[in-house]
C-alpha cells in the first residue's frame, strides 16, 4: 500500500466510451494481487474532489527507450466513461501527471484444489479476471465466460484467448457470442464441471443470479464488489457491504474496500446486497 | 524548547510550531477530523503518526452502533455529502482491538464520542475517563436527544449545555466540545458550553445537505441527507471560528474544508489554535503532513520564530 | 397551453415547461437570482430576455444604498463570497431608469427589495404595490432589523412573521419571501412566513462566510465576512428547499448553486415550482437559456409531457 | 459584447512569469477600442468558476494554412502568472478550448486636439497602451514611458519602439534604463511638454502619484482601473471604485467594469482610492 505521484503512458479507446490506461508503475508488479485495485486521481484538477477507484488489469513493462533508462514497468487499467472522474480521464495524454493509492484490498484466493476453474465476467466487470485469468492457467483448465449487453460491452476476447482459455461470449440481444444471460453458459459449463471454482465480477443483478446458481451446487464462488469509496482505506466506512448474519442489533459490516473487494460468497448477505440501491456498477454494464 | 529535536540535523532550530490546548502541549496544531481517519492505524502506512500533533478517534459510542443503509456516500462540487450513521465498534471493542495501537504512538489521543441521551453521553464519558493512554475526549454534540424528542443537542443552547455539564460532572480529562454548524448563531452555543465546562472547542461539524439522481428521483445517499465536508466548508468553518474565538475564552480548534497550509493558516489567524484536516485525507492520504511541513515553510519564509504567535491574528 | 408556439416551426409541440407560481403563470421555471443579474438590461445582448421564465431584479430599497466598501468579492473553492452591501439606485431612480426597459419584455418582472426597519419594509413593499409592469415582488428578509438591535428578520420566526405581515398588509401583488439559510431549522421560518400571508418561498439566500488573506493577516472582504454562493451552495440550498417544501402548502423557488439543467431538476423533483440561477450568469452570460434548453431536451428524452408533472416527486 | 466559444492558437513565455495568449476571434478587430478587456475562462476545468480580465493587448490575423482556409483573426493578451487563474491559464497549449466574454469596458478617448501624447505603463500595466499607442502614432507624436520594479518587469520594449514612439525605460532598482521611478520620466517630459495628454496604466501607488503630477499641473489624464471582477458587464456590483463626489449619503460608485476601467482622472475620488485594500494590482507590477 503505497501512494505515489507518476505519469500516464498511454491512454487509448479500446471501444467507444472504454479507454485503457497504462500508468508508469515501478516495483508495482511484485505488490499487486489480482483483483486488488487502485485509487486513481487526475493532478492538477481540482475537480471531482475524490479519487476513483479501478481495478487492476494487468502489470507489465514497456522496452527501455534508447536512452539507456531502464525498462518501464506499468500497471494498466481498462475503463468505461460514466461520470465526471472518468470524462476527465479520458482527456489526459501520455506524460500527464496522475497518483495512484494502491496496490488496495483483498484481491482473489487462487487456493483450488484442482479442477475447473470458471470466471464470469459482466460488462467491465472482467477487468479484475484478467490477471487471475494468468494467474490460474498456469495450473488449472481455464474458462472464461463473457457476458454484455451488447456487441459494443464486449471487450478484451482476444486477450482473454491469447491468455490460452476457453472464452465463451454472450449478448443479452444476440449481437455477438450466445443470444442470452451469461448465466446461461454458467449453469451449462457447471453442469458439465459441477466441482469448479467460480470468480465473478460484474453488475449486482449479474452476480446474484451467478450466486443462485452457485449456493444451489455448493460451488465455491468468490465474487469482486463495487461500492462507493472516499478513502480506499477502510477509515471513511463509506463502502461498506452487510456480510452475513448481519443484523440491526450485531451489525456485521464488511469494508469493499479493505475486506473486499473480493469476497468469498457466503460471507455476504445477499439478501440485503439485492436492496441496495444504484451502487455496485448496476450502470456500468 | 531548548532540547534539541530528536532527528535533528546539525543545523539552525527550525521555527516553533508547537501550540497549547486544553492543558495539552501539542508538537504542531495539525490533527484529523475525527471520522475520516478511522483509529489511525488505517493511514499507518501512509506516514508517520508520531508526525502529528494529535490523533483523533472515529466517533465512538458506548455500543457498536450499526450505521445507516448505502449509498453512504456522494460528491458535490468541491465536497462530498456522507450518512455514514456514526457506525462504530463501541467502546469496549475500542479499548481492546485499537487503542494498543493508539498507545504505542507518539502523540495524544483524542477520542471522538456521542450518545443519544443525557445518559449515553455521561456513561460513554466515564468509561473513557478510565481510558489508559487517552490525552482528552472530543465530545460531539450534533446528535439528536432521542428521549427527548430528537432535537439536536448541539442546535439548542440549554440541551448543548446540558449535556455538557453531564460530561464535565464525570470527567477528568480535557474536555474538548465539537459543535455543529446548522445554527443560527453559533456564539450562543459555543458560551453555553463554555459556561458548562468545556475546555476547548472544536469547530465544525459537517452542513447538512442533500443531493438528488435525477433519473431515479431518489436522494443519492439512502438516508435522504448527509453531512457537507471538504473544501466547499471552509469560508463557513472561518467565519464560525472567527466568531467563536471572539465570543469565548477557550482556545478553539478550526475544522473543515482544510486542504493545505495555507488554508491551515487561515484558521490559526482568525482565531484558531489548532486545526482538524478531515476530508483531504481521502483526496491526500499524506495530506496532514503536507499542511506541517507547508506550515514549517511558511514560518521560515515569513520569519514567524512560533506559530502559536499568529493566533487569533487578524486585523479587522 | 393550446395555441401554438409563436416562433413555433412546424413539427411537434415540444414538452410544457410552464409552471405556476403565486398566481402568476410562467412559460419556464428559469429565472436570475436577485444581484447576480442586475436589472436585466446588462445581459440583453447576450440573450433573449423573454426566454426567461421571469425576472428577478437586483434588492431594492426605499432610498439609493451606498453598499459596503471594497474588495466586495472573493472567490473561494467552488464558489465566491459577495459583500456588495445591497448598493441600489433606490426605488424612485428604478421606476423611471430601469422600469422602462423591463416593461418591454414578454416576461413577469419580480422586484426583490428589503429594509431596514418594519416601517422601511412596509413603505417600499406599497410603493412598489404601485409600479406599472411589476408582477409579484420577492421580500429579502435577511437583513438586519437596525431598529430593534440588529437582529436578522429572517433568523427569528417572530420577526420574520412581523415583516411580511406589515408588508402583506399593504401589499396586493403576490408575495414572494425569500429566506436566509443561516438558521437552525428553516421549516420554523417557512412556517411563520406562510401563516402570515407569504403566497411563495424563495430559498435560499447566501450562506454567510469568511476568506482570510494570510500574507496581509485581513479578511480578503472589507466587510469581514461575506454571503456564500455557487455550486458550494447546492447541497444546504437543496436540503432547504426540500424540507420547506415539505413543511408549508406554498410553491417554493429553488435557488443556490444551480449551473446546469441538471441541477435545476434536482431543485424541482425535491420540490421546487420554479428555480434561480444566481453566481452561474456571472461564469456565463447564457447560463439561464442553456438550463431552459436542457429542462427541454430532459424532457423529450424521459417523454415528460409536462415539466411541472415533476415537482416534488421525490421518493424517498 | 458578445460571448463566444474558441481555440488558443498560441501561448508562449515571454519572461519568466510573463505569458502572450493568441486566441482565434473572428471580427474581434472591428469591435475593440484600446483600453477594452475581456473575460476569460479555461473551458472544461471547474475551477476557478470565475473568469478572468485581461487588457486586449492587441489584434491582429495569422496567415492561412494551405488548406485554402481564410486568415484567423485574432487577439492578443499579455498575463502574468499571479494565481490560481493565471496559473491554470500558463498551462494551455495551441487548441485548447477557451471562453471569451467581450470586448467590455469602456476605453481610452482619443479625442486630444494636438500635441505630445504621453503613455506611462508600469509593470503588466502597458498592455492596454499598446493598442492604444498603435492608435495615436498615426495622428500625434507619441511618448512611452515604461517602468517597473527590476528588468525583469520590463516587457514589450521592442514591440513598442516598432511603433515608432520614443520609448523610455526606468526601474527602481536600476537594472534597465533610468533607475528611480517612472514618474521621475514623467515629470521631465511634462517640464518639456507641458500641454501634453497623459494616459496611465499600472499599480495603484503608480497611478496616485501620476495622478498627483497631472493634477498639479492641469494635465489631462486617462487612467485604466484594476479591481476583482465577478461578472463584468455591470451586474454584481462588485467591481465599482467610489467617483469623484462619492458619500455615504450620495453615493457615486463607478463599475470598473463597465464605467471603466478606462476613466479620466477627474471622475474618480483619488483619496478614497488610496485607501483600498489588496485590490488594482498592486502585486502586478
Ligand atoms: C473496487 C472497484 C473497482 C472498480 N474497477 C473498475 C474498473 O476496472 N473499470 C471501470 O471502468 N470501473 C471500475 N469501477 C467503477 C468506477 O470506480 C466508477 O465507474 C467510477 O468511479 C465512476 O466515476 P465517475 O466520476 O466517472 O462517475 P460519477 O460521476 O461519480 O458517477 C456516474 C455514475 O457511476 C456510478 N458510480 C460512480 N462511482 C461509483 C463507484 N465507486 N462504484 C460504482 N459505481 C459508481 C454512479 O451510479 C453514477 O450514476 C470500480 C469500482 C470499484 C469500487
Ligand atoms: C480590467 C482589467 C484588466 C486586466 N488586464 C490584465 C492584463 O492585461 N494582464 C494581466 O496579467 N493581468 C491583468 N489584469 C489582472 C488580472 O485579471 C489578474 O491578475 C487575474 O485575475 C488574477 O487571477 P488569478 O486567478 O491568477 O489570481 P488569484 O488567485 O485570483 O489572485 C492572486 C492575486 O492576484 C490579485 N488579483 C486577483 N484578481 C484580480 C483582479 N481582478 N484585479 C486585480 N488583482 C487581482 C489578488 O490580489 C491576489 O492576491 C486585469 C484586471 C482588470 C480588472
Ligand atoms: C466520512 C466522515 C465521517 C465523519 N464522522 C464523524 C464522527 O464520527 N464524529 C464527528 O464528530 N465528526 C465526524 N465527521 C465530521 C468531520 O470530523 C469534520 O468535522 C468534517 O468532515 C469537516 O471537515 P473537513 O471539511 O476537513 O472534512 C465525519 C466526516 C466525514 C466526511
Ligand atoms: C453578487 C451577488 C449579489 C446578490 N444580491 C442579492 C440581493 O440584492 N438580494 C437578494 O435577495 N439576494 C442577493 N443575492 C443572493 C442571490 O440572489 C442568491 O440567493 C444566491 O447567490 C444563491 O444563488 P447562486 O448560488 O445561484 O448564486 C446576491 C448574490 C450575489 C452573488
Ligand atoms: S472507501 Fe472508505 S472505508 Fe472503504
Ligand atoms: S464585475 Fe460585476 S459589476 Fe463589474
Amino acid at each position: 500500500m503505497t501512494n505515489f505521484k507518476t505519469t500516464i503512458l498511454a491512454n487509448q479507446e479500446v471501444a467507444p466510451d472504454y479507454y485503457r490506461m497504462k500508468i508508469l508503475a515501478p516495483e508495482f508488479d511484485r505488490r499487486v494481487r489480482p483483483g486488488q485495485f487502485i485509487m486513481l486521481r487526475a493532478l492538477e484538477f481540482g475537480e471531482p474532489l475524490l479519487r476513483r477507484p479501478f481495478g487492476v488489469f494487468q502489470t507489465g513493462s514497456l522496452p527501455a527507450d534508447c536512452d539507456g533508462l531502464p525498462d518501464k514497468e506499468f500497471l494498466e487499467i481498462l475503463y468505461k466513461v460514466v461520470g465526471r472522474g472518468t470524462t476527465l480521464l479520458r482527456g489526459l495524454h501520455e506524460g500527464d501527471r496522475v497518483e495512484v493509492l494502491g496496490p488496495l484490498g483483498r484481491g482473489f484466493e487462487t487456493v483450488a484444489k484442482s479442477g475447473q476453474q470458471i470466471l464470469v465476467g459482466g460488462g467491465i466487470g472482467l477487468v479484475p479476471l484478467y490477471m487471475l485469468a494468468g494467474e490460474l492457467v498456469r495450473q488449472f483448465p481455464v474458462r472464461m465466460l463473457i457476458g454484455g449487453r451488447s456487441r459494443k460491452d464486449i471487450l478484451m476476447v482476444t486477450e482473454f484467448e491469447r491468455l490460452g482459455l476457453e472464452t465463451y461470449v454472450s449478448t443479452d440481444d444476440g449481437t455477438l457470442g450466445n443470444a442470452g444471460p451469461v448465466t446461461r453458459v454458467l449453469e451449462r459449463e457447471l453442469d458439465r464441471f459441477p466441482d469448479a471454482a467460480v470468480y465473478a465480477c460484474g453488475p449486482m443483478p449479474m452476480l446474484e443470479a451467478v450466486n443462485g446458481i452457485c449456493a444451489a451446487r455448493r460451488v465455491a464462488l468468490q465474487v469482486s464488489l463495487e461500492a462507493f469509496m472516499a478513502c480506499g482505506v477502510g477509515a471513511c466506512l463509506g463502502c461498506v457491504v452487510e456480510g452475513a448474519g448481519h443484523s440491526e442489533e450485531d451489525p456485521r459490516y464488511l469494508c469493499t474496500c479493505k475486506e473486499g473487494p473480493v469476497f468469498r460468497a457466503e460471507e455476504l448477505d445477499w439478501e440485503r446486497l439485492a436492496r441496495r440501491v444504484s451502487e455496485g456498477g448496476a450502470d456500468h454494464e | 524548547m531548548n532540547s534539541p529535536s530528536p532527528k535533528g540535523k546539525a543545523k539552525e532550530t527550525g521555527p516553533d510550531l508547537s501550540v497549547a490546548l486544553a492543558g495539552l502541549r501539542l508538537k504542531n496544531p495539525v490533527m484529523p477530523a475525527s471520522g475520516t481517519f478511522g483509529y489511525g492505524e488505517e493511514y499507518s502506512s501512509y506516514m508517520d503518526l508520531g508526525r502529528l500533533g494529535a490523533i483523533v478517534t472515529k466517533g465512538l459510542s458506548l455500543r457498536p452502533k450499526a450505521g445507516n443503509r448505502t449509498p453512504r456516500i456522494a460528491e458535490t462540487h468541491g465536497g462530498m455529502l456522507n450518512a455514514i450513521g456514526l457506525q462504530n465498534v463501541g467502546l469496549e471493542s475500542f479499548c481492546q482491538d485499537k487503542m494498543p495501537f493508539l498507545r504505542q504512538i507518539s502523540t495524544p489521543v483524542i477520542v471522538n464520542f456521542f450518545g443519544n441521551s443525557l445518559e449515553e453521553y455521561a456513561e460513554a464519558a466515564r468509561q473513557i475517563d478510565h481510558i489508559d493512554g487517552v490525552a482528552a475526549v472530543e465530545l460531539n454534540i450534533s446528535c439528536p436527544n432521542v428521549k427527548e424528542g430528537g432535537i439536536v443537542f448541539g442546535t439548542d443552547p440549554t440541551a448543548a449545555a446540558a449535556v455538557v455539564g453531564q460530561v464535565r460532572a464525570v470527567l477528568n480529562k480535557p474536555l474538548i466540545v465539537k459543535l455543529t454548524p446548522n445554527v443560527t448563531d453559533i456564539t450562543l452555543i459555543a458560551r453555553a458550553v463554555e459556561d458548562a465546562g468545556a475546555d476547548a472547542i472544536c469547530c465544525i461539524n459537517t452542513l447538512t445537505g442533500m443531493a438528488v439522481d435525477i433519473r431515479s428521483r431518489r436522494p443519492q445517499l439512502a438516508n435522504g441527507t448527509g453531512g457537507l465536508s471538504g473544501p466547499v466548508l471552509k469560508p463557513v468553518a472561518l467565519r464560525m471560528v472567527y466568531q467563536v474565538a471572539q465570543a469565548v475564552n477557550l482556545p478553539v480548534i478550526g475544522v473543515g474544508g482544510i486542504m493545505t497550509a495555507e488554508d491551515a493558516l487561515e484558521f490559526l489567524i482568525a482565531g484558531a489554535s489548532a486545526v482538524q484536516v478531515g476530508t483531504a485525507n481521502f483526496v491526500d492520504p499524506a495530506a496532514m503532513i503536507a499542511v506541517i511541513d507547508g506550515l514549517d515553510r511558511f514560518c521560515r519564509q515569513e520569519r514567524v520564530p512560533a506559530l502559536a504567535g499568529l493566533i487569533g491574528t487578524l486585523c479587522c
